[in-house]
């Protein structure tokens, strides 16, 4: 087997130092009825040509995004990553190490994920980051749990423009603790909803921006009735790319910023893994979730990174913990810190524009198609559109003609009613061509 | 372009040089915070600016500066090739942290994954065109029950964390469903600190269980406390002091005769892979780290992935999605709580989980098959057996009676009088070239040092490192505490002033 | 797993070690050679065995042991991984090696050349089945004749001194078809070793041409040198002093007058691409490197690619093979001697060259655009024009009147009476964290330093290099010899015994 | 531009430095005509998505020898290389690396060198190895000119088993400094034929074995009448697989070894950047062309490895150099030594073996073909085939049905007036579906 370096006279001669007669007996320690006499019923070792001819086979029968028009946005998008990100997060030194516990050899991960913190602050336009949760969707429950913990009350009231499936997350891991979620019926603005479900037990209201309908809006006014009562306001952006042309959650009076990262740095990968951004104002710092990377010195004076304020967690403070999180998403971290570094301001400005740009030019394309309508007036680079049929069922008859339109609204959340409502999305990687295709195709398929 | 080598015989270096430059160390560049770099109007990604500009957006564009850097793709190289340097890697040297399972990552997994039907595939394509990656996520549910002989498993858990919440999720669930509103968790001390995190997420109270002498579960104690308010029995099986838990049919026995669900911990899984199946044992749910049985790198942190068995009376109550297999060998997701998903325990993440890491796995249990991963296990636990073996005259195992499994564990009574603590020697060992052990974990041994070698160390490199501690272990007792106080000296910095970064936290740079 | 990190501060470092610890240092892993690490019965490949022997192979099989070391593949990479880092590389810091054009590599060139569709493809396959192939060669040649301005370019030589061979011998095949059995090569003492090397492996005898005080070729001695035996002239331009041989014109008509060939050497293309076409200076041959000017990546020696751009006078004289694009927007391959081919110079390897290189040099190509190379000369030649006017203060320059192109040549002057020597120089250079310049090239110049930054060199990498270079001319200047003679401490080794090396050759390990 | 790091500010400022009032002055010493007032006729810039879009669509019309039945070898060929073997050789230090000249910090690339030519001495059974050159057919003609240095001779005797393009590059490269190849006409076995054509002016005979034809044959025969002579022995392979099955050059005699090295670690690249592997007897070792690496010590004592003989090189010795080669294969060959180092002795059997019972399966298969005649009776992994056709015309007509076939021998030498023979090849990727195919269909299409 390649990846274990023992010889059988290593194996043997190792036995002989252990003093045991054979492997067996170093598993003395397992009841005799629970030890296996042979392998398990599954096939047996193979070498790389074998192991690569099945995969690769399975992943032929998986359409990528690339391979045409691709138009689904809705918590993950398609954005192009430069091959130096891959290349670097390639490095044996950052692949292969381990949560950076000892800080005089982990100095690489330390200071990148110091680097990632600063520009997830700047970003989401908060004071202090933490250095990364799985993802966004599990960052927005944690940042419903943190809210309780500083209001120290039992309620989050979730807007109707919440991805469904965040929502889903939110109350599964937060509804144990004894929490409640008052989530809003699916609808593309729903501030003043929003506001009137403010009571005195609200921890926090959870809006997302762009919203699952892609609508953009100014969410102070939400701001300052939760803040009226003395509830936080948790941001949720599900496309970090964003963070480039809209105003940041920051600057419109978020206390907890939830994002997705994966839009910078990281592939589509089917859903996962990906990388939850997530930032808060300074005075709820002990109560965040995760791990922080602080600045300090070394022995010599010399400047240095360590995880810092780890009494928040649970290898501490075990049941007292903000969090249960261990491994988080580091490498997924590096890829987004990569990618931004590279992008800096002007290229993240200038991709997020191209991005908006795109999503124009498909809203005139499908507003073009008879019986398409598009239902959000401003948004960054997906909207819904109201077709005349069943969006569930065209997008299947569209993907027969390679063409992957979107996604049904009837996917994320089944229940709403809103079966014709389809979403759409175009990033940097759409091309007019695709663009041409897919309202063509779609024109065909509505007027059969 | 060549150079002239002018011969002139280099002269032999003076003693008092070869002190002052000790071997095997070489120039580490220094290097700035990307800020620090000058670059705020950089970028290192061409693109043809849009035709249209944002006006429809208003005031919601976004107008004052972000503060970000850029920089150009030669200085970005060079930015992260330098950081890199910093690091310690499993590519570099044994990295026995125990409890980490800090084994070879495969570049196959790598490679496979990267494949762009895999890695270029949105969570939310018609599932008409992801078959191929419904039938991974298929195959290698179909891999883990049968290595764990458990009749089912959820796969989306984002991290072994995220795995113990679903898994007690699946049991809060089940007790629901029978109306059964138990609040506790029994756990040991010598959990891993995510144990009574978790419990405490999922709304229980944690009630420690006592251990015995010989490091493990107290079964009397066990017994005193079980009760009809516990939900669950949480154990780490091969527990956290690197052993086997005996009793663990017992345990599962009293856990269901007392109503309760037996949670196994399976972080330490690669022991007994293809020795043992949980399943024998009476686990209900043990979820299992992707990322240290099967391969997927640790990545400086992550991701992982914690896909979690469950029993026939808990598979009702796993979270979705799921995939379904169709008579005509298609693949289908339930995703909502309809059909046989209407227990469902809710949803744990967005999407899928992580598929990224499912390939990786996949790829990694294709290549070893069922023989080559029974044989993981026993060269994981013959190699820690060995490093306890070879370590045992000097230091002080923990347990000394008996094998251990998969890691070695030891206290700091041989560092008795030495005046060096256990965290000492790890720095120590940092000037040998190794990453230190596990240290201060588990917490019922003074001082502890948990070293995992994982299967794939070469035997040389284990006895490299035991030389290694055996010569610190040498110098400790020849009463050279200095040398240890002052270590790292090898390392790109010194010790680093932990309590000063906690006093007046500086989380981001600032100009 | 976790650590919990007891807070005990540490304590400040003493002046002795920090003066032993030199900042910026860390351990480089020390590493064996594979045949020391006890692999002789291990292998990293699994594979079925064969289901059938080789018993028809009778006598012929290998009997004896072959003394092939193997290893898994965890001991590979770690092997692999540790040497790495004993390495320089651009990567790191600035490598200014003159004459090498030591520019950063860009990751999407790699990721180009393994398309499976370049990769992936035999050089023997159908030519329906490679058109993709043949279409970039044709692609590559028009960008490369654009760029020189010469209507023809022959691919297939592998590197730049094979493309200078290729050059003469299209030379030679030109002056035989005529008739004309020339047999001198002109050459200038300056010029790089390959271009005497090659002329003698074309059948050329070589005679010098002198050169100017100013660094250019004395026009008056080639004149006098120029005859009817003369079969080219070949000159470097931009020169290896790093100058642009202001009367190339004239040095054109004049070889061009005497029946003779001019073959420019290229490799100082970086120089001027974008901006000065050689097909305009009179030039009948000129390799391109691909490795530097178009950034394919040096690899620690290769594989490069060296085009030669051709004049219509050399053009039928070119090596085979050679695409020819058919009129419906195919491609063919002339392989043979047949039609155009008919004067062929020969072949100059087995395939079509170096395909691999072709793919990242027009992935480079592509990136910059015509505007964009155009800057990368104009950087090129400003980064280096900055050290020089940054050095010349404390260093002596070889020409300090007027511009330097794209390198900046430094003689030992400054250093007269310090002790110090250009080698001593370069090896105190490493111990600031660079690549040493070139050393003792051009001969022309005594104790030679050809510094040549690159285009891809940041202004901070520039200031940090110059800033390091005069911090060692004060010290050599303040008398501070030994700590010249010493260097380098900081890397991996110290000096190496050259002569020993080469006075009793061990060139493979034995046991 | 993203790989341009200055900005138009740095350029200001240094030209301030520098005392230019523009950067055209610093070209003041090109003559004016040859000036170009601005960028040449060809396109703009453009990014990586535009890049990467053009460059997959050329790559999308070549078809992947791994897409489908392919048998072609004949002096490249198709082997599985292991996914850290790439994974390695892109590291920054071994990937942007120049050669080695300042040893001190380039220890990683020289000791790679090393072991390099220590493994190329044990395959090709000769003590000393160099660093490697092109590739295998200028190695060839590397080989000639060093026997006609060593022997003080002008002729080279070239077998008609040499591959065509072989000898062809040999007499290019050596023709110009007067040598003389006498290349014999290509014949599957001419053993008698080059004895009787050695004579005194004879510096070297050179054979390939296995030679193009596939035939493994014994050249110690061979050896013996070359030394007899005066002559050296050149055995060239272009199959180092081969080596892992077939005794070695320097057990048979040979006074210098030459290979394709591509087998091991390269991947085919439409035929190139290979890696020519160049090995020979102790005494000649000062008339080797290409870098040696070798063993010393530091200013320590510590070992250490040098580029050393190099007054043999072009740097040094001008005019006299061995060779002009200067820039060689590096990165090729350490792709070499890391599969090699992998493989292991017992491992480069195994595939060996592999290799060669592939090719009997695929013998057997095409013997069963109606009409094809076997012309090669001991081989490796490849044969020679007669057909009833032009073996051309049926190769492109089996490329049509997606099969590649092999390589017609008239592609090698259109003058051998062998048009109905082809070359086909089989390795550890080939799989019986593929062989059965190719059966199948070339059964189909000599029914025709
Ligand atoms: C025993 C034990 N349980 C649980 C975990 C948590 O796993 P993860 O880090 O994947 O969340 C760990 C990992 O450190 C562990 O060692
Ligand atoms: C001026 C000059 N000419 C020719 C060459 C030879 O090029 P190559 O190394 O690609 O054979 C070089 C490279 O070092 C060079 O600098």
């Amino acid at each position: 087997m390649r990846y274990l370096p023992l010889t059988p006279s290593d194996r043997a001669e190792m036995l002989g130092v252990i003093g045991a007669a054979s492997i067996d007996e170093l598993f003395v320690d397992v009841p005799a009825s629970a030890r296996l006499a042979g392998p398990v019923d599954l096939p047996r070792h193979a070498g790389e040509i074998e192991v690569e001819r099945q995969l690769a086979k399975l992943a032929g029968r998986n359409r990528a995004a690339g391979a045409g028009p691709f138009f689904c946005g809705a918590g993950a998008y398609r954005h192009h990553v430069p091959a130096s990100v891959d290349h670097i997060i390639q490095r044996s030194e950052f692949l292969t190490s381990y949560t950076p516990y000892q800080p005089e050899i982990a100095q690489g991960t330390l200071q990148v994920l110091f680097e990632f913190q600063t520009q997830v602050a700047a970003l989401t336009g908060l004071p202090v980051a933490n250095a990364s949760l799985y993802d966004g969707s599990t960052g927005c429950a944690e940042a419903v749990l943190m809210a309780a913990r500083v209001t120290r009350r039992g309620k989050a009231v979730l807007s109707g423009g919440l991805h469904p499936h965040y929502a889903e997350t939110a109350w599964t891991m937060t509804h144990p603790a004894g929490l409640m979620t008052h989530r809003l019926p699916a609808a593309l603005d729903d501030e003043a909803a929003v506001i009137a479900a403010i009571d005195a037990e609200t921890a926090c209201v959870v809006v997302q921006n762009p919203n699952v309908f892609g609508l953009v809006t100014d969410v102070s006014r939400i701001a300052e009735a939760a803040h009226a009562a003395g509830a936080l306001l948790v941001v949720v952006t599900t496309e970090a790319m964003s963070f480039g042309l809209i105003k940041s959650p920051g600057e419109m009076g978020a206390d907890i910023a939830v994002a997705e990262g994966q839009s910078i740095g990281n592939a589509l990968n089917f859903g996962g893994p990906y990388v939850g951004l997530f930032a808060c104002r300074e005075p709820h710092l002990r109560q965040m979730p995760g791990r922080l990377c602080g600045e300090t010195v070394d022995a010599a004076g010399k400047r240095g990174f360590v995880l810092t304020l780890s009494t928040r967690e649970q290898h501490i403070r075990r049941e007292k913990a903000t969090s249960n999180i261990c491994t988080n998403s580091g490498l997924c971290a590096l890829a987004f810190s990569i990618h931004m570094t590279l992008l800096g301001e002007t290229g993240l400005r200038r991709v997020a524009e191209v991005n908006h740009a795109r999503a124009r030019s498909l809203r005139t394309a499908l507003a073009a198609v008879p019986g398409v309508e598009v239902l959000t007036p401003r948004f960054f680079n997906e909207f819904a559109v109201r077709l005349p049929k069943n969006a569930a069922a065209l997008v299947e008859t569209l993907a027969a003609r390679d063409i992957i339109a979107g996604v049904p609204f009837s996917r994320l959340d089944p229940t709403a009613g809103l079966d014709d409502v389809l979403l759409v999305c175009a990033t940097e990687t759409t091309t007019a061509e695709d663009i041409d295709a897919f309202a063509a195709a779609l024109a065909e398929e509505l007027a059969r | 372009m060549s150079v002239v080598s002018v011969g002139r015989p280099t002269r032999p270096e003076t003693e008092a040089e070869a002190v002052a430059r000790p071997h095997g160390h070489g120039l580490v560049q220094d290097e700035p915070l990307i800020f620090e770099l000058g670059g705020w109007d950089k970028t290192g990604v061409d693109m043809e600016p849009a035709d249209l500009g944002a006006d429809d957006l208003g005031d919601l564009v976004r107008g004052a500066p972000i503060g970000l850097p850029g920089l150009s793709e030669p200085e970005t190289l060079r930015h992260y090739v330098r950081l890199s340097q910093k690091n310690h890697a499993i590519d570099l040297a044994m990295y026995p942290l125990g409890s980490c399972t800090m084994k070879h990552n495969p570049r196959l997994n790598e490679k496979m994954a990267r494949l762009p039907g895999f890695a270029d595939v949105h969570p939310l394509q018609p599932v008409s065109t992801v078959q191929g990656a419904l039938a991974l996520m298929d195959q290698l549910a179909h891999w883990l029950k049968t290595l764990t002989g458990m009749p089912a498993v959820a796969l989306t858990p984002k991290a072994g964390a995220h795995g113990e919440l679903c898994g007690l999720l699946a049991i809060r669930a089940a007790l629901e469903a029978r109306g059964d509103g138990r609040r506790t968790v029994l756990a040991p001390v010598s959990a891993h600190g995510t144990n009574p995190a978790t419990a405490a997420m999922a709304g229980y109270q944690v009630v420690e269980i006592a251990q015995t002498a010989d490091g493990r579960v107290d079964i009397a104690d066990l017994a005193a406390k079980l009760g009809p308010d516990v939900a669950a029995v949480m154990v780490t099986n091969p527990n956290t002091c690197g052993l086997f838990e005996r009793e663990v049919i017992e345990i599962a026995r009293l856990t269901h005769a007392a109503g309760a669900f037996f949670y196994c911990d399976g972080a330490n899984f690669n022991a007994i892979v293809g020795r043992v199946r949980p399943g024998d044992l009476g686990v209900d749910a043990m979820h299992i780290n992707l990322h240290k049985t099967f391969s997927t790198p640790h990545g400086g942190g992550g991701p992982g992935a914690g896909p979690v068995v469950l029993s026939a009376a808990l598979a009702p109550y796993a979270p979705t999605p799921w995939v379904v297999a169709g008579p005509d060998g298609s693949f289908a997701l339930r995703e909502g709580r309809e059909g046989e998903a209407a227990a469902a325990s809710g949803r744990m993440d967005a999407f899928h989980g992580q598929m990224g890491m499912y390939v990786r796995a996949m790829s990694y249990m294709l290549s070893h098959g069922a023989d080559g991963l029974r044989q993981v296990a026993e060269d994981a636990v013959l190699n820690a057996n060995y490093v306890k073996a070879r370590l045992s005259g000097e230091l002080t195992p923990a347990f000394p009676e008996g094998p251990c499994m998969h890691e070695a564990l030891f206290d700091d009574a041989w560092l008795e009088g030495a005046g060096v603590t256990t965290l000492d020697v790890a720095k120590a060992l940092i000037d040998e070239g190794f990453h230190p052990m596990t240290m201060y974990f588990p917490l019922v041994v003074h001082g502890a040092m948990l070293i995992e070698p994982t299967e794939t160390e070469p035997r040389r490199e284990l006895d490299r490192f035991c030389d290694a501690v055996l010569r610190l272990a040498a110098a400790a007792k020849a009463g050279d505490a200095e040398r240890f106080k002052a270590a790292p000296v090898s390392a790109p910095l010194r010790r680093l002033d932990e309590t000063a970064a906690a006093r007046k936290p500086r989380l981001r740079w600032t100009a």
